[in-house]
């Protein structure tokens, strides 16, 4: 059969990020190649703009999506996911010591970094009465926020922990703003494929694949975190 | 046929009404608009001053070499990186400790970008004015100084007012990279549009417009205003 | 070769111009009384402009020595500004400034060197454009007047810093030939008046009626120089000789 | 002192070094240059065709009317829009349905763009050859076509050449933007280590530094053989 | 005023010229015979090079008929450019391809054309070379020419086409004074040869020698014309008058 082309925006370690090989790494990237494996699909990666995927997916540049991408109900408009792969919320970081200790606290004359496109940009531009900027990466974003041009950032919680870590001179607060899922997202008419991923994803948790994956990319963050 | 229609009219409405997004593009352009223009004031100035620095030797001997030189390497610098480069060194790195604005630091790094290439435009138009207007003016007895600003000057700038016009569209159309920076500008808002109705279309097409109108209006007006000067200088 | 003279107002010992290695004027030695009429004939790159554009250090000589009014102006220590005051230039291509009416373009030296204030300089013009028949043109810009006028406005521009020498290069042959006539007259005019000139020149008529003197150069040298009858009818040298032929 | 450089060394192999990162630099030199070359063959053969077209006119009457503003407006358009906005136009519009390659795409949307300001050099440099060379081909009994191929043109390229080589030049500069499109060019290798070293400094400077220096080899390399072409001119 | 004539190789009938409104020929009715020489003189802007230029249509004509060897040459369905290699033409500027040198500025019109072949082309450019002295330029490029020598390969390049007639506009005004007599001497020997010519031209002196007509234009017509003898020495109109006493 053809490739499939299955795009992401490389930009959100450690679900995916471009290694030093130049090629596309992260734990979504693992997983989207143990389901091909699974069913015996041939795929490549195409990395792009977060802000981009789902339009892309629809214009039939792409023919799956595996970007830490939130199961949201707007999405479902545009396209299907699969079964969630992953449980996931929204935190904000601050530089160390800042008096922002919830989203509470964040005021109309602040400004908060997002990146463009994601659950974050949208929870904050909907829910937070702060001025938002918008980023093509969270790092970008992070790193404004170290340089105090940014008040606050909203990422997803694996990547804001990972930033926070590698960067230095900001935290996570505890605060976790959201219940999200991650699924992968493809075309609305591809419901045979969907399925083959919904058994592939169902096997690899079952024998315990999914669980030495998960292990690799966030063992190490999870027991800092704690 | 009225099918095309109606989509193109859904697509309005999706891309533009639905959450006042034409706001985006509003506020988008004057963010263009503002950089441009801020960037063209220091390009001219910096232009003008890198150019006679540049000039400031010729017959004087070694004590200006240096001025001399640091122009040049500096024009050669800029327009040897792209301006993106440019911009990231400038917000990543030289003013990242300031707390300057994004519009305020893309001014600048547009504006020192733009002084390298309109110093080349002012050199070009005082080598442009013809040697016997020199010679003419050091004959009656002027100083090199006193004929440079009143002989040489006046005319070399009308030479180059067709380049520095154009080097102002030029720079519109440039600022469009300010999205690398994560500046909200006229591009930049039809990025933002398209990561919410996941259409591409309409919002680049919008943008593309907006952009081809200013440039044409620009370019039209800046010819009349170039005719009435040249019809100025021949009275 | 050399011409003795009483209170020379120009003397040139010597004067060499290199371009790069090119040797243009090759040892000059010229003495131009005051009132003299000098003119300069030979063929092209012989080095007349060279030698005229050397008189006023438009081009620094290489070699020799050139005294104006007794002081060496070669020496790096002269004000060459103040000296070019007192000589007026006359270029080919008139070189009036394009940006500045007629008036504008006589009154800007004298003012910005404080020399005249604004009205008496404004007055002063008048003179001298109501002298070459031009008053009408005073607030005219150069592109509308034809070749003709400019010159006769380039030439009284000059005389705006009352210079004692005028020197003259090739003044009428970017002219159309109708035009030449009335360049002429302004020039004979201030010959009368008892300008010093030197002239360098195609227009042989001009030269038999105003000059005293007209030197023939060739590759960088006077090579032959007299009254204008001995030069045109009886020259010696072989070379005056073949040019007249050429050009008469 | 000391400290600096040992930082700078530091820094070199962070940056550089580990995980063989210079591969990636090296990756994204060959992908800017790969589409600068193909984006200026095509902008040349376009630029040369519009040209003509744009042309194509003058005294032959109104059948070539079309040609010439079909021309006129494509310059228009090009030369009134963003090439940011083009590239995405072509990617996510244009050509989304293709099979096309990032790198083919991003070809053919600089040498689209590069078409229309080289058609305007060439058009400048048939413009500058003096009117008396057609005039005096003409009166030869030579045709306008015969006129244009053996005497015009060739006089107008010697004349467009120094603003084609700049042409290539400020392409090479202008396709740091093909990481809008998520294509790894020299630019966007430099991205890339930041976003895996943290430190923005040092993967900046030793990309404008590679910018600098092909550019600077480029333009002396250029500014040699345009010497040489004009010499052979001359003979 | 018109001259009758049998056999007019050229005639024009009522010729008139506007540029966007601007009447630059008012109505010229001329004959040229066969062998004719003729030459045009007036002052700048009269229409001179306008005329010139119309008779081989570098110029359409925008009144009047243009009638060459018998057939009007005005008409839309005339090949003008099998008309134009009859017309040799020489500018002011010498007009030489920069980009050719000597023979292939000769040879590129008779080859293009199909008229010649390479060989014969060559043989064809020395000899017309050799006539006017410059065969060991055949392999020069233009700039590497004096204005005199650039001008008479000009008129040998059109002489390679055979033409049946000469056009000249003002050939030796951008020469220097000592290059004239050399392309002077060309169109003497041209003339002598019985080539028709017609000649836009100041240099009175082959006007009296080689011209058997001397039209006399002003304000885009012929308002004079005669032998060169009756208008140089006893001119009727006015303007004749003023233009000669001011250009002689
Ligand atoms: N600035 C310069 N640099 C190099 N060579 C020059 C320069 N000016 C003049 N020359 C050369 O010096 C020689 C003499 O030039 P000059 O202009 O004095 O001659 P000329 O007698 O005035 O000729 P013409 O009658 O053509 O005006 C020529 O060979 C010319 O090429
Ligand atoms: N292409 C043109 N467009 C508009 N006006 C023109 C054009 N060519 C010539 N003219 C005008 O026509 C008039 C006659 O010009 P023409 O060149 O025929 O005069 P001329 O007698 O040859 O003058 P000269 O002695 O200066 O060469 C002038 O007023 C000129 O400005
Ligand atoms: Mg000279
Ligand atoms: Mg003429």
């Amino acid at each position: 059969a053809e490739k499939l082309v299955v795009g992401t925006n490389a930009e959100f370690p450690p679900f995916e990020y471009i290694g030093d090989d130049g090629t596309i790494q992260g734990f979504d990237a693992d997983l989207i190649a143990a389901i091909m494996g699974k069913i015996g699909q041939e795929f490549e990666m195409n990395n792009m703009e977060f802000g981009s995927l789902v339009f892309a997916l629809q214009n039939g540049q792409l023919d799956m999506v595996i970007a830490g991408m939130t199961i949201s109900e707007e999405r479902k408009q545009y396209v299907i996911f699969s079964d969630p792969y992953f449980e996931a919320t929204q935190k904000i970081l601050v530089q160390e010591g800042s008096a922002t200790k919830a989203a509470q606290d964040i005021t109309a004359d602040m400004t908060i970094g997002v990146q463009e496109g994601t659950t974050g940009d949208m929870y904050a531009t909907d829910n937070l009465p702060a001025k938002v900027e918008r980023y093509n990466k969270a790092l970008d974003a992070v790193l404004d926020l170290k340089n105090g041009r940014l008040d606050a950032v909203m990422v997803d919680a694996a990547p804001s922990e990972y930033l926070a870590k590698n960067v230095g001179g900001v935290v996570v607060l505890e605060e976790n703003l959201s219940e999200e899922q991650y699924g992968i997202a493809m075309k609305k008419e591809d419901t045979q494929l969907q399925e083959k991923v919904n058994v592939a994803l169902k096997e690899l948790v079952e024998s315990g694949e999914y669980d030495a994956l998960y292990a690799k990319y966030f063992s190490v963050i999870e027991s800092e975190a704690k | 046929m009225s099918g095309f229609f109606e989509g193109l009219a859904q697509d309005f409405t999706n891309n533009l009404i639905v959450g006042d997004r034409y706001l985006l593009i509003l506020d988008g352009l004057k963010t263009t608009l503002i950089i441009a223009t801020g960037a063209a004031i220091i390009g001219v100035l910096l232009g003008t001053v890198l150019a006679l620095m540049r000039l400031s030797n010729v017959k004087i001997g070694n004590k200006w070499y240096i001025l001399r030189s640091l122009s040049g390497a500096y024009v050669n610098v800029v327009r040897g990186t792209p301006m993106v480069v440019q911009l990231m060194m400038m917000y990543y790195v030289i003013l990242s400790s300031t707390s300057l604005s994004k519009i305020t630091i893309s001014i600048i790094s547009f504006g020192l970008n733009s002084g390298a290439y309109v110093s080349e435009m002012i050199r070009g138009g005082i080598m442009a004015v013809d040697k016997g207007q020199e010679e003419a003016g050091r004959s009656l007895g002027l100083s090199r100084g006193l004929t440079m600003r009143h002989i040489i000057l006046p005319q070399s700038i009308r030479i180059a007012i067709p380049s520095l016009f154009n080097e102002f569209i030029m720079l519109l159309k440039e600022t469009s990279i300010v999205g690398f920076i994560g500046l909200m500008d006229l591009t930049k808002a039809s990025d933002f549009i398209r990561s919410r109705t996941y259409s591409a279309f309409f919002p680049l097409l919008i943008v593309a417009a907006i952009y081809l109108l200013i440039v044409t209006v620009l370019t039209s007006f800046f010819s009349k205003l170039e005719r009435r000067l040249r019809a100025g200088a021949n009275k | 070769m050399q011409t003795n003279s009483v209170n020379p107002l120009i003397q040139t010992i010597e004067l060499e111009k290199d371009f790069d290695g090119l040797k243009v004027l090759r040892g000059i030695n010229q003495s131009i009384r005051k009132s003299e009429k000098v003119v300069v004939i030979g063929p092209s790159g012989s080095g007349k402009s060279t030698f005229l554009r050397c008189l006023n250090l438009l081009e620094q000589p290489t070699g020799g020595q050139i005294l104006f009014e007794g002081v060496d102006i070669t020496d790096p220590k002269t004000n060459i500004n103040l000296v070019r005051r007192k000589m007026g230039m006359v270029f080919q291509q008139f070189n009036l400034f394009p940006h500045m009416n007629v008036l504008q373009n006589m009154m800007l030296s004298p003012i910005k060197l404080k020399i005249l204030q604004k009205e008496e300089a404004e007055d002063k013009a008048m003179v001298l454009l109501k002298r070459v028949g031009l008053e009408e043109k005073a607030q005219a810009y150069p592109k509308t007047l034809s070749g003709g006028q400019q010159q006769r406005i380039a030439i009284i521009r000059a005389l705006m810093m009352e210079p004692d020498v005028m020197l003259f290069d090739e003044p009428t042959s970017a002219l159309d030939p109708e035009m030449v006539g009335e360049v002429l007259d302004v020039m004979k005019q201030l010959a009368v008046g008892g300008m010093t000139m030197v002239v360098v020149t195609h227009e042989m008529g001009f030269a038999r009626e105003v000059g005293d003197r007209v030197l023939f150069m060739d590759e960088g040298k006077i090579v032959e120089e007299g009254k204008p009858l001995e030069i045109f009818s009886q020259p010696k040298e072989p070379r005056t000789i073949d040019f007249l032929r050429k050009i008469l």
